[in-house]
């Protein structure tokens, strides 16, 4: 169920330039039972900024009801937010939006987690989980070059793991497609998180595979009331349907909206 | 609780603060969240008469202390609205409020026709203000003359109490609202967006897809205020206030410039269970500074009482 | 620092910040803090034909993001202003805009006339857009025909370029900058203050002796921005924009939707340096983005290079 | 010389309800001279609250380059600042405006130093410093009730002090006036700071005598440059002179304004 909670952070550590892990304790973890899904975060308690900002759940640790973000520190909010500390309070909504169906994986199956920038954060529960599942996963992450590369190891450790960084500066040089087609990496499913024209590659790529794609929207709300990050849905002979980012989302299966 | 009830033309209100139009939706996802029956009314989103899809993404941009919507008046369109919103809200023992939009003055009066006689829907709220439509629409918030004609054929057609919702992008607030007493409405509703936009640092091209958009927020409450103030000393109709409310203080501040009920909008955002809230705190906060009736809260600015 | 050169009519700046008018006195409280010589131009506070004492107190409050004022345009008069604050601005070499502001026709004139003579001043920025003033003035910044009418009639005998400060406070922006340009001045700046106002919770009275006032400020960047996107596309007179401008970003922002140079207002009160933090800031951010030159961003939002 | 600097907090501590002592480092210190002026505060960092807040200066420390206010966390920006902690850093711009005439009162001279609620706080620097100049002080503080008293003892150390309190909760029942009478006391010069009432009452009951009263006005700039805060002058035919609290006070003669 979604909750408002006033979180108390465990610990915010810089992991990259201008990226930061977050992590949260909360009651509102053990809400959380897919992985995809996001929060919202208020970052200040003043009224500037005023919106909440919607942040994936990169970890989940219901035992210690703790959950983790990675986030990059870009505008406004994400800036202030990087500069609290452990102790203080943030005030979460969440859990929010519609997972990655880990359900369509099957024992023994390949899947392959394709996460390019701040999308790959919420790929890292995905693949905690679907390895605990007995699946097999391949990860390929895509970054613009070695700086803002992180969870390389973590990754790692739970499958075969590729970089790629547009520069070249760290893995192989290139986007996450020339990855998958260099190595030939085959698979049974397919989970991506990242920036549009990615996911538009993949899902083109990819006709005929299971393929899961978690989208970003600009928000209001966050919970599907305001309308403000909607998309149109695939097959729409009336041009009037259409899925919320939010509420439907962030998690589409490939075809379901237009990207 | 006797202390927030309030009267106005077709609303009985258990307490006068109700979601504003178009940020609640339908009050579906609010419903998992909180009890909608604790809501003095609730301001359903603008329906028009055919469904419309909307603007394109992006839809929301943050400004300073506010924000800029151009979301365009998306709304499943009056059929659904009727048979499956409406039906679905019938379950809550909450007045609803029904704002009606549209491009030519035809389609307000079907729309108006129709929703105004379902069962739960205890009044109109005549959106002649949205920013956010291309076509139409804009002339029937900033010129007196045609928002009169068109409150007149709303109201001829309209099974309960019309409210007209004023644009506070003119240069005479007090005219409108003049014309559109003369057109014989039964309250006013304001204020909508001011038009606003931003753009972008990198691109430097409109954040909005839309360009411009609507701008909402505690940044514009000062202007709301204002023109309630104003046009509460000028016209006899009760007034539902809006503009940037976020605490039950801001509340009373509608009421002191005149307001008789309380709308809230882009606070639902920041926090979904603002309304409940606020709900809660004006009761104390009544107390705290010796009101027993929000009723005697009501114009303290400019009237004797005060 | 050629990137950050640009002329507007009369005005050939080294750069294109300078303080708002109203925001920055005579600017000798600033001289103590920094060299005026770095500014761009230097807006001075209104000029009217007699001195005038302004609004009783308090004359400012807070509002989200933002503030409203109500100074009603205190100033020693034109002969002191004349004598004693343009004299002692002529030690530094900055040209300077004069405000100018009355309530009859005849008074504007006769400002303009003479202060347009002396020899710092550059330009003139005509208020007809002050909301602090109860008699006239109002009329000036609102009806396009009476608009027009003084600008012609100042242009007449000012001895500088004359620029029209417009009113935010109107339904249609276009219309009134057509006017003023038909009525042949030289340029736009804009936007003045939103009518704005604020009531005290415990009192429930307004915060501002003189009830309403003017609000500035972030939270009204994107009215101003809006508005000069607007007002761009569709005169060709040059626009000086202004409202709510906190940073380098802002400035760029003010340019990209059709601004020819900036004035910075309530940011003076917030961090008295806030201009040259600004001009320096500036040069970094064009850098950062490839600007060559401050004039490659005008109208950005708009135009084809964009 | 004013300053603008981003001064550390030393010290906040709560001295009574809702009234709160802060201290701060920074080399603003060094340049305050005269008590009675003031600084302005920016409370936050983001755009809201939006204006800096006056706050007198109570307490200077030159030696170690600290300066102490006492504020009551009142509105929105007094209590942002009230929940700041050591070392967390604040904006100040400073000293602004003329503090009290020091100079007008003379070696042996008594110096009655009347003040009420938070005008109390700059009247502690003030007595300090006349008793490093062999002035004899005595003061009359008032407040509203025993919760918001502060600085009881303080003053005392330093000369002969009467608390009233309007409920008489605490000290004498009453306001500061009807203590000077009852306890019928004597002096050459009078300072105050306080509410308006108080300051106007202490001006018209001493026509004869030195006394200067320390103003409060809404302020904008607070450096004399947007006209927010001026008042009339006290003999004035034309109507149109005027001074401005923050640049030209905020400490006048009695009868140089209009109160
Ligand atoms: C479902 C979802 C999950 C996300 N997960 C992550 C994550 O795990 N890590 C991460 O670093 N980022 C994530 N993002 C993007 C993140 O929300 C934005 O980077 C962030 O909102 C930017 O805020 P700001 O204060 O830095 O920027 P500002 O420019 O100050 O933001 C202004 C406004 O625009 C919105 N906005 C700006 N950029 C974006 C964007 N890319 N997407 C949506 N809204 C935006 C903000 O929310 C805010 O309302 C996610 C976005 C969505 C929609
Ligand atoms: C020269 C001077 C010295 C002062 N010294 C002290 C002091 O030592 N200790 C102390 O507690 N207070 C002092 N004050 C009053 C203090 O400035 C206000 O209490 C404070 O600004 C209120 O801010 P807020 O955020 O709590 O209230 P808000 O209501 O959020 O303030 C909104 C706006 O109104 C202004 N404002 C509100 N009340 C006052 C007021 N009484 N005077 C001036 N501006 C006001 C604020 O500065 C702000 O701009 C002094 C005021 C002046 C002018
Ligand atoms: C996302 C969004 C959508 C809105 N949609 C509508 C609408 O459909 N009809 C309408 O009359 N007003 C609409 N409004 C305006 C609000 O009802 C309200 O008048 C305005 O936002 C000011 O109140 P606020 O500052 O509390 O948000 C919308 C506002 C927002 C922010
Ligand atoms: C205290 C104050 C006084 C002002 N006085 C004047 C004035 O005398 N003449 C004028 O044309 N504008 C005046 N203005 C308006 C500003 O010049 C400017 O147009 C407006 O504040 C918007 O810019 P900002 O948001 O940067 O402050 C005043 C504004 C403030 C805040
Ligand atoms: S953000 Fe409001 S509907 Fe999705
Ligand atoms: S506060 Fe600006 S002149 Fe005094």
């Amino acid at each position: 169920m979604k909750k408002k909670e006033l979180c108390q952070i465990v610990s915010q550590e810089k992991i990259a330039d201008q990226i930061f892990e977050l992590t949260l304790k909360g009651e509102l973890a053990c809400e959380m039972n897919e992985p995809g899904q996001f929060v919202h975060l208020k970052v200040s308690d003043q009224l500037d900024p005023l919106l909440r900002r919607p942040i994936s759940i990169a970890a989940i640790d219901q035992q210690r009801k703790e959950f983790t973000m990675i986030y990059r520190a870009d505008g406004k909010g994400t800036n202030i937010l990087s500069k609290k500390t452990t102790d203080e309070i943030i005030d979460v909504l969440g859990p929010l939006g519609n997972g990655f169906p880990l359900a369509e994986a099957n024992l023994g199956d390949t899947a392959l987690l394709v996460g390019g920038g701040i999308g790959v954060p919420p790929l890292y529960e995905l693949s905690k989980q679907l390895v605990k599942r007995g699946v097999k996963v391949i990860h390929v992450l895509g970054f613009q070059s070695s700086n803002v590369v992180f969870y390389h190891e973590k990754f790692s450790e739970l499958g075969e793991t590729y970089i790629a960084t547009v520069d070249g500066s760290y893995g192989k040089k290139g986007f996450v497609t020339n990855v998958i087609e260099d190595e030939k990496l085959d698979f049974d499913i397919l989970f991506s998180c990242g920036p549009t024209p990615m996911l538009r590659a993949l899902e083109q790529a990819y006709p005929h595979k299971k393929v899961y794609l978690s989208l970003e929207e600009r928000m209001g709300c966050g919970i599907g009331a305001c309308f403000a990050c909607v998309c149109h849905t695939g097959d729409d002979p009336t041009g009037y349907s259409y899925k919320k980012v939010c509420s439907d989302g962030p998690v589409f299966k490939a075809g379901e909206v237009v990207l | 609780m006797k202390s927030l009830q309030i009267s106005l033309p077709g609303l009985e209100l258990k307490n006068p603060i109700m979601p504003a139009s178009g940020c609640f939706g339908f009050g579906r996802e609010f419903s998992e969240l909180y009890d909608l029956n604790l809501l003095g009314a609730i301001m359903i989103k603008a329906t028009t008469l055919e469904p419309r899809f909307g603007n394109p993404t992006p839809r929301v941009a943050e400004t300073s202390s506010g924000m800029l919507n151009a979301i365009g008046l998306q709304n499943p369109g009056l059929d659904k609205v009727l048979n499956e919103e409406l039906t679905w809200l019938s379950q809550f023992d909450v007045p609803i409020i029904a704002n009606v939009a549209g491009s030519l003055e035809e389609d307000y009066i079907a729309v108006a026709k129709e929703i105004s006689q379902a069962p739960n829907v205890h009044a109109l709220e005549l959106n002649i203000s949205c920013p956010n439509v291309k076509t139409g629409g804009i002339a029937f918030g900033t010129i007196p003359e045609v928002a009169k004609s068109l409150t007149k054929k709303v109201k001829e057609v309209s099974a309960v109490p019309v409210y007209v919702k004023l644009s506070p992008n003119v240069t005479n607030i007090v005219e409108m609202a003049k014309a559109i007493e003369d057109g014989g409405a039964d309250g006013l509703t304001m204020i909508n967006t001011l038009i606003g936009m931003r753009l972008d640092l990198k691109t430097g091209k409109p954040i909005l897809a839309n360009q411009t958009g609507g701008l909402s927020g505690p940044a514009i409450k000062p202007v709301a205020i204002r023109m309630i103030h104003e046009v509460s000393q000028h016209v006899s109709l009760p007034i539902i206030g809006m503009g940037g409310v976020q605490s039950a203080a801001d509340v009373l501040e509608f009421y002191y410039a005149g307001a008789r009920a309380v709308a809230i909008g882009t606070a639902n955002f920041v926090d979904p269970f603002i309304c409940p809230t606020i709900i809660e705190e004006l009761l104390e906060l009544m107390n705290s500074l010796g009101f027993e009736h929000i009723s005697e809260c009501i114009g303290r600015s400019w009237n004797k009482r005060g």
